[in-house]
Parts: C-alpha cells; structure tokens; sequence
C-alpha cells in the first residue's frame, strides 16, 4: 500500500502487512471524519497532499517510531481526497512484543504526524460554505515552535 | 526566473498553484524569495511567518540557497489526520 | 457479537458495532498468542472462562471505560477455545471525539481486563508440554494486591 | 451438600471440574467450604490463598455465607488477554 493515497484506507490490509509471529500485542489508531468543526456542522472534507515530501515524512516516522518504542512494526497511512463521513483520514498500527509499547509509540507516531506531515485539510460546512483548517507550522518556519495553533481560513 | 508551488492555504490566497518569479541572484536564499513573494503577493504576507519551505523531498531553511532549476514549494502550517481543536483532539 | 465467543475475532465488526460519526478517533487494541513465552517455543493455546461472570465483568468494564474518560464507545470481546500462533485472544475497540482520551481508555480497558476477567490460558509448547499459565489473583482473594504474579503450573 | 465447580489450574490439580462435598451448616461461610476443601483435596492447599470464590456472576468473599442451592466456583489468579510476563507484557 501506498502511504499515501486517494483510495479508502483498509484495517485489514495494514495488519496483514504488519503481521509479525513475535508480537503479542497491536494497537491501531485511525482518525475519521467527524460529522461537526468548533460546533459547526461538517459535510465532508478534502485532503491534499505535497507527495514527494509525504511519502518520505511517513516512511521515516515509521522507523522513528520502531528504534524510539523497541516496536516491530509500525505502518502508517494517510488518506488524500474527499472523505465523507465516518472515513478514515489515517491509520497507524503498531505491533510489539507488549501492548504498553504499542499504545505509547502508536500515540508517537500520530501526535508527530501532526506536527510533520505536508497534508492539508479543508471542511465543507453543511451551510454550504467551506474552509482551510488552520494548523501546525512546520519546523523550518519561522513560527515553528510557537505554542497556538493558527486559526481556521475562511 | 523560478517557480514558485503553492499548497493549502495557499493556492487560495494566491489565486494559483505555481507562479513563476523573476530572480535576479543565480541562487537567491528561501528569504530573498519570500521577500520578492511579499512584494508580487501581498495576500501571502500575513502567512509566510508560519510557511515553511520544501525543494523536492527536503525541508529547506530561510537562509539555504535555493536551487532555481527546481520548484520552491511553500508549505502553510500543517493540519494532518482529523480535526486538530482543541489541542488534544484528533 | 457475544463478548466471550469461540468464534475468531474479527475487528470489522467490532468497528462496525462501535460507529459513531461525533467520534474523530478510534483505537483497537488486540492481543495475539505469540510464539514464544519466557524463552519456550509455544505452539498453540486453549482459554477457558468462567461464563457467567466474564461476560458481566466485560460489559461493566466497557461502561467503566466509557465513564472514566469520557469516551464515547468501549467494545471488549474475548476468544476462549483453542487458538494458534498469530490468532486474536482480545480485541478492545474505543471511540472518542479526540485522540488522547481513546488512548488512554483502551490502556486501561485492557490494564482492567487482566485484573478482573475470569479468563485463564494453557500454554502448548514446541515440546509437546502444556501447562496453565500464571496470573494476576481477583480481587476476593487473600492474595489479592500481592505485586508479585504467580509462576507457571505445569 | 454442595457443588464445588473448578476453573483453570484448579481442575488439573483437583483431577475434576467439579466435586460434591458434604456441608453441616445450612449455609456456611466461604471460610468454612475452604477449609473443609483444604481437607478433601490436599493439592488445592497451596493455592487457595489466591484463590476467588463466586456464586452465579458475582465473587464472593471469604466471610460470606454460601447458598448451598447453587455450585461455590473457585477462580485462580486470570491470565486473560495474551502473554503476561513481563509485568508489561499483554
């Protein structure tokens, strides 16, 4: 599977890419779309994507995560597009020999994603209208490390 | 001249996705660029302060060169898996 | 789904059985028999419960769950019966607006579950041996609270 | 009399699931059935200390009278869940 991508992004297929005899434990986060914003309805949302620097974000996240946490396997993917409601935007999985391991370096790799990946959302409201989500500067910025997040772009 | 790659926010603001700027150094720094932006581009002054700055797979800093045989890209503060607010939210 | 089930897992249903479009994220947690115990080659495994009360002990633990940290889904299911190498013994599914709560409540859901859930596993290694696994004493015995778990039965 | 039901290590060690035993009380404690158990089935007596008793869904307590009309289950230390050792482990 591609890390990034257009198409629906499958529980199944990431456990089976991860699978691992030695694991006694996995944890999987997804993040979906939810159905309100800061009390507004939402719609649906589209995420875009700079490719060439996402791939790379994720695929070193990855390893990032295995060598910090002592996982086996760690996999993460992140969907690009519209999404409707109730899809899943990403999903991490991670597999090792204990579960402790697996919820502390699950919840790594999508607290750093956050911080890292080049992917944009925007919402389509109910009432019509829609908007970029505001975010997380990245680290070359010069706001990088700047405690609030911006506001939403309407 | 140097081509200049918007993204989110961006693309919005600027009206476009690329846009090509007249450089005049052979390798100006990302600063020089975004400088130069400010002037042809006063929607995106208030954002670059939080825009960071990519050639092909790389992160690049306001003082590196840039190389003008490739895109500039700019990135605005990132907003990846689901609803970011508050702080703790997914 | 029936909590305790000689069926095998399958976490499309319990993603299913737990949706929910205010909830932006969702963990599972499953634990898997492994191939290995304290250095031993194990080939398989039999759980046994005690029906009555697990299924009980799995449903107040969900709600527990969901009151404790404010998350909007709690789902636990266990496989009892034989299971091989690779095969889910648990899968703890949490839905919640935002991610760190979901996090922290399937932690504790399965923390919680290997102190409370009348559930014990026999060991059938590479070597032909079996043998019940130690554990963690419930909460009315006098041993109960002691740190220490008891060692292997074979 | 009373049903005593075992579960997990208790049946190997007892050599059954269940066992009848012979109560003088109308409804003695939990204590009491122990105790006369610790009798009847020598290779329980180690493990008794770490061992819970219920009736139907709920646990009893070593204080608690027994309803002779339903079995005592005797519950060794659980290992729900996969592996457990390390403390850590799952």
């Amino acid at each position: 599977m591609q890390r990034i991508t257009e198409h629906p992004l499958d529980i199944n297929t990431l456990l089976a890419d991860t699978e691992n005899d030695t694991c006694g434990a996995y944890v999987v986060f997804g993040g979906i779309v939810r159905n309100h914003h800061q009390g507004r309805g939402v719609a649906g949302m589209r995420y875009t994507a700079y490719g060439p620097m996402a791939e790379r974000v994720l695929e070193e996240l990855e390893q990032e995560t295995c060598e910090r946490f002592g996982v086996a396997e760690c996999r993460i993917v992140h969907r690009i597009g519209e999404l409707g409601i109730g899809e899943a935007s990403v999903l991490v999985a991670v597999r090792s020999a204990h579960r402790g391991d697996a919820f502390q370096a699950g919840q790594y790799a999508i607290d750093t994603l956050k911080e890292r990946l080049p992917v944009w959302k925007e919402d389509f409201y109910t009432d019509g209208s829609s908007g970029y989500q505001g975010g997380t500067p990245l680290a070359t910025s010069d706001a990088a490390g700047d405690s609030g997040r911006e506001g939403s772009h309407e | 001249m140097l081509d200049v790659e918007f993204y989110g926010v961006l693309q919005q603001l600027a009206g476009t996705r690329t846009l090509q700027i007249e450089v005049h150094d052979d390798a100006p720094t990302v600063e020089q660029v975004l400088e130069r932006l400010r002037g042809d581009v006063p929607a995106l002054s208030d954002h670059l302060p939080r825009v960071a700055c990519a050639q092909g797979e790389h992160l690049v800093r306001r003082g590196d060169r840039v190389d003008p045989a490739r895109p500039l890209v700019l990135l605005p503060p990132v907003s990846g898996g689901s609803h970011p607010l508050p702080a703790e939210a997914c």
